[in-house]
């Protein structure tokens, strides 16, 4: 699936009956509502940055929030400039179902809308604007995934090629008319291409890393890390549950039809059943398992039903969007564990959310949607897969030796707040050394 | 003089506090611990890991009082804090050479 | 008032001299605005629930906040899926001046508008998002008022009534187009409707789980227990606050005319400047009785002003809806201690702020509506009274009688969070058993 | 720069071939466009103060933190009345290339637009909701700067006086059309007009309040009171980053057409681009200069690209407003220290970052805006300073001479929340007296 | 040996710290207490009901010495915590039998 | 019967709580308290000014035993919380009159 190239075909023309409603007058209404469209989901994708940065800071230890906080709010900064710099180019510009677009700083024509010809749909910046926070999304996941023992300039190094070069690469086989949009691979607003490639990152990263110190023991004991503020995981997750509205309802990429805004109506129903089915199956689910409920798990869980549909949010009758939903939310449930077992040590789950519940969505998309196929999406996880973790792989190791990727074990102990950037994110509050 | 020390329940603190200013004590000091002693703590579950919290908050006072007053104190911070259940808590009673109060330079059991 | 049958009239052909303006061409234009305004206004909404959410933990202690966090993250989930297999229809389909509508899973039905027909006014589905978000506020009323001792799935199980059920057949009333609707009753944007109805839902409940222990002494002795966290409780305020423009500026149900756009501009305007003047009111009431100022009661002052317009947000001057807002934010601020004197135990000042000024803001609506009278309104708020405090009090009394409603007396000492779901909000941060 | 006034030929004249394609059909859409653009952006600004009083919150010590937020939400009421009463007409209303406008309650007349003559561009109201949230911004700013040593009532007085006097007035100069205006000053969306504005009257008042007690030694000893909680701090600053895009983008005070839609897109872009640059440059600076990452300090770098670029967000190509957002981050770095160093005590920051970065980015007009000019940039910078400095002096001293304005050094050092409003922001929670 | 138990002022704790460490002092642990005595805690008003706060923050310094340091570090804690105004608190001594410094295994006085 | 009071690094609490179970230690009281000492604080840099935080979490076990054990148990501590760096911190023993478990009114060394 096209994003942008195919943008006036989906949004203005697939309708044949809406096309003869549209002429000339109409149109430049049409651009307008398409670049609004753009720009207010764009907000709210942005947004979700800071719901990251709030569940991360939520569920890591005291010792390690600001460092997190900071970290958070300056990858948003470093996708904003790299997708500037090289990003939106190497996604959009002449993939022509090809590998890889091309390089170049991104600049805006909008001169033939000035100049009253609308047929580009919608402004050049908006939808900059919009692809950007995306990318910015894939960075969040990985830095929830390898927090409290990596170092900070290291880690937003991995942000500038991640951000710069490998995102944009993958996203232009699908998003920017490359080979997996020619083979009909489908991913409508990023389970793959966001979520499991931030997973994927985050996977490779935390095994290069190694897991913290003193959470996997020598005769299999895992000792949990609890969360230390979860009223920040809840706003978190809140924020991300808001932003979401922006991230799959932006993703119709147009609303400049009435076919285009019940497309948007849609996938908002779509996207609030799914996390509202993923968060109640992950409840009943720890329930059942545990005999308790797991504030956390309850958030994961409404985050993996967000995950688990965002591939195809469009398609399915709200009822599906509820299983789909759910399903994610169970499999989030078993995830956590399982890779506890491994001991890959994800601080903040988002292995379990973006990556797992990412490949539950794509696949599912079949489900709903007949024009995709259950092989070509496979094709397609796989193939991101594959690429994300060579490629960040060899950025991770590169990184590791020459400057170092991790702190030492005493800065660990003592906290990257204070080992790294001196400072605590709660000075006056006595921490509980005390267990 | 002598210091008693009470390690007793939190939710006690009231109660405790009550009896000893009926009983004239005038001054007390106040610090929340955790304690470990036969009273078990809990076992929790974090996203599907368990794990044991050993130590249980528990609440300090300490009192600082003349010799003769310690056996009335004694048994009466026994009797309130008293629940029964396991994890009660402890008195202990020490030395204490000399008291001074800041305020005034007072010292010995005047200063308390 | 009916809220949606009515929709065309009052959104694009109520004034004339439009009617004309808007022939074939617009209709396109105007069903997307309407659908747009439906789905941001819709956001506006949902974000409330993370409101709610933090004004409730930042103002329970915090060794019950985890679990406040839980319910009204998962209170949302249920009212989702619940609004959608039961409550719409319930409240909307085939009321027809009656008492309730049908029961039946929701689904849209936009075949119309994609053949061309704009006539429905809106995409179906932005509607079901609009109204279902509104059904979720109902519930985090609830939730707040009985904090702190209530189980945590009983009280979903009370939800789960109470959105399917309870909330949709008296919505039924008047927003579906039943009885009250026809006998003239006004409610803009659900000063009884939404507000009004949480709160006798909680009072319903506050009095059969009893109070705290310890809150009301023998001699008439009143313990508080102050609020963990100012600093949630402050950002859950403005989060309603910016919430509330989407809740009475979509209630105009309409974007699509000149006319509409207008009266969102009012709605909001007065929408602000009552919280302003409910803040206000608070503020100089409690410096004035007790020599300081609370900022709690600030803060459920500005909640009270947003509650007492919401009935009729779009009529009144500006001044008038300062001075509606400030009888709410005094109203709140003599509310308070008077429940307490009651030993109704309203954890976070629920029943002042939803209640007492959901009745005072329905009761207000005819001093600028000329077309509503005071009777009418008076007997919707009874009859809604009565309603949900019969059918509340049947859940309450079932599940306390089945399941059990309330914690043991030593888990609630030991505090919900590690009693009900094991785990702490701020596990790193030394408690103060100590005062 | 006119901001209202000439509002039509901006937003729907300037582009003589637009002129041509917007007949009477289009306008009523065109109407309603400004007009939603109005109220959207407007939801953006007014959350901008929630994150006002999360960054404040955050970066305040714990004992003043209940205090702070009720000073900043409280203030949003007061700029919301008081502009209603006397701010809007004093800075819109006839003000003719003078210096003031005009005394009067505000009013909303939209029958011409009723009757169906959209000439006016936008709903009355929406432009009223519009102005009145950038007023509350700029008080915001002031709260900041002299926390932790005022008094509650003297400071909403001086804040009265603010939002209601002085701001508007030197608003006319510029937005309402007034001297500065006519002599081709020019800031878009308020460098100077909100932000140093809010600055000056920040820096006069910490100037005459003095530094709290125990900041600066006798020997030059500067005593660093942390931030009592770092994430509340990077929450605000996201959420400024957030309404900054309604700040900014609703400043091009049109969307009714694809002009409009273009230029706010740019905007957009422009604004993220330079908060990217400020927060990086700032982050590189610190790095270079302390061997650490300063999180407060990346925050401020944020919040100076935003500001910085909020003079002319529209004209910029997105390299050349990076480049303007990394001075102003770089500024920040050195400021900080500079005031420190001159003993006035800004406890958020908020001189370095608003003050100094609005008089940077003001003059930054002319890099890419030909039709501005140094001098007359300057002239406006220099007017506005002069013109706030004196009139917040007045008022400064006035209440310090009448009602007191610091607290006594007993309560200073017990923390205004427990001397002014008797209660704790974190009761709960063990403080840490030692360090 | 013997060990002085300083209850103070939390604002007092950087003078009484300078005043220790320029008698030669190396060392001492400080904790956050709560205290109780004639200073009485403040009423506050939440939400329209009022409540009594009775412990109010205080600061324990606690240090071991040798015996011939006592009198004149208690005379010295008295003048620098002292501020005249009530609640300034205490200072108690009491026996200590034997000292040891983890990292060397010394005892004694040499291990302070 | 003795106080033994430990005042050793956070992260060794794990350790000597460890080696004090097996000694058949059955109750301990911790708190967290603060260090000032040979091991200096650290200086950190806030918004370009720098500060010197002085004072450095240790973590505080006080156990009342009996005489007979105080020996073992100081220098099973003394070894298990050496790192033989600075701040490891010390061990001081006190005398103590009377000991009473409160659930029970027990004193005496059977009520440890
Ligand atoms: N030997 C001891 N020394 C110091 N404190 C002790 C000792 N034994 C117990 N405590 C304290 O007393 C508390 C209660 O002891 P515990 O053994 O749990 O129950 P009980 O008081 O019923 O015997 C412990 O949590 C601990 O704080
Ligand atoms: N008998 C006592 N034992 C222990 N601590 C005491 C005692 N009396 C007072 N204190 C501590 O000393 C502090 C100050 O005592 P207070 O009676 O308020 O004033 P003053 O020091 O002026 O006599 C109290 O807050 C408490 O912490
Ligand atoms: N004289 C003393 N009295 C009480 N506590 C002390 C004393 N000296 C040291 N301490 C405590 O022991 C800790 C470690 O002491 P320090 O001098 O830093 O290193 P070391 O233990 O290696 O001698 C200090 O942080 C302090 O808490």
């Amino acid at each position: 699936m096209k994003r942008i190239v195919t943008l006036i075909a989906v949004g203005l023309l697939a309708l044949p009956s809406l096309a003869l409603a549209e002429d000339a007058p109409l149109s430049e209404v049409a651009y307008i509502l398409n670049t609004f469209s753009f720009l207010i989901s764009g907000v709210l994708v942005m947004w979700m940055a800071a719901g990251f940065g709030m569940l991360e800071a939520g569920l890591v230890r005291s010792k390690n929030v600001a460092t997190i906080c900071l970290k958070n709010i300056s990858l948003f900064g470093i996708a904003g400039i790299l997708y500037y710099l090289v990003g939106y180019n190497l996604m959009y510009s002449g993939v022509d179902g090809g590998y890889i677009g091309s390089f170049g700083l991104w600049g805006a024509d909008d001169a033939a809308a000035l100049a009253g010809d609308y047929a580009a749909g919608y402004a050049a910046g908006s939808d900059w604007f919009f692809q950007m926070v995306f990318c910015g999304a894939a960075c969040s996941v990985v830095s929830g995934c390898v927090a409290e023992r990596i170092k900070l300039w290291p880690f937003l190094i991995f942000c500038v090629v991640l951000t710069g070069i490998i995102y944009p690469i993958q996203g232009s086989w699908v998003w920017g008319g490359g080979w997996l949009s020619e083979m009909g691979f489908s991913d409508y607003a990023g389970s793959t291409l966001v979520h499991s490639v931030g997973g994927w990152a985050a996977l490779t990263g935390a095994i290069i890393l190694g897991a913290r110190k003193g959470k996997y023991g020598k005769d299999g004991k895992i000792t949990p890390f609890p969360g230390s503020n979860l009223t920040l995981a809840t706003l978190g997750t809140f924020i991300l549950w808001m932003g979401w509205f922006g991230f799959n309802g932006g993703s119709a990429l147009a609303l400049g039809s009435a076919g285009s805004a019940i497309e948007q109506s849609n996938v908002y129903i779509n996207t609030n059943l799914a996390a509202c089915g993923g968060m109640i199956a992950a409840m009943i689910m720890v329930q059942v398992l545990y005999k308790k409920v797991d504030v956390t798990m309850a958030l994961n869980g409404a985050l993996a039903g967000l995950v688990s549909i965002t591939a195809g949010p469009a398609a399915p009758a709200p009822g599906v969007a509820i299983l789909i939903g759910a399903v994610g939310g169970v499999l989030v449930v078993l995830a956590v564990p399982f890779f506890d077992k491994l001991k890959i040590d994800d601080v903040v789950g988002a292995l379990s959310v973006h990556l797992v519940c990412g490949i539950w969505g794509t696949l599912a998309v079949p489900i709903s949607n007949s024009e995709t196929s259950f092989v070509t999406q496979l094709i397609g996880v796989a193939a991101i897969g594959v690429f994300v973790i060579v490629t960040s792989a060899i950025v991770w190791l590169a990184v590791k030796y020459t400057v170092g990727l991790r702190v030492s074990e005493e800065e660990e102990y003592q906290g990257c707040d204070l080992a790294e950037i001196g400072m605590e994110a709660y000075p006056y509050f006595q921490g509980r050394n005390i267990n | 003089m002598k210091k008693i020390e009470c390690i007793i329940k939190p939710f006690k603190l009231d109660d405790v506090k009550s009896v000893l200013t009926d009983l004239g004590i005038a001054g007390m000091t106040v610090s929340e611990v955790r304690g470990f002693g036969r009273q078990k703590g809990h076992t929790e579950l974090y996203r599907g890991a368990e794990y044991q919290i050993d130590f249980i908050p528990k609440v300090k006072i300490e009192l600082v009082v003349a010799d003769e007053q310690v056996a009335d104190i004694v048994s009466a911070v026994q009797k309130e804090a008293c629940t029964g259940r396991i994890g009660d808590g402890k008195i202990f009673v020490t030395p204490v050479d000399q008291s001074v109060r800041i305020r005034t330079g007072e010292t010995g059991p005047d200063s308390l």
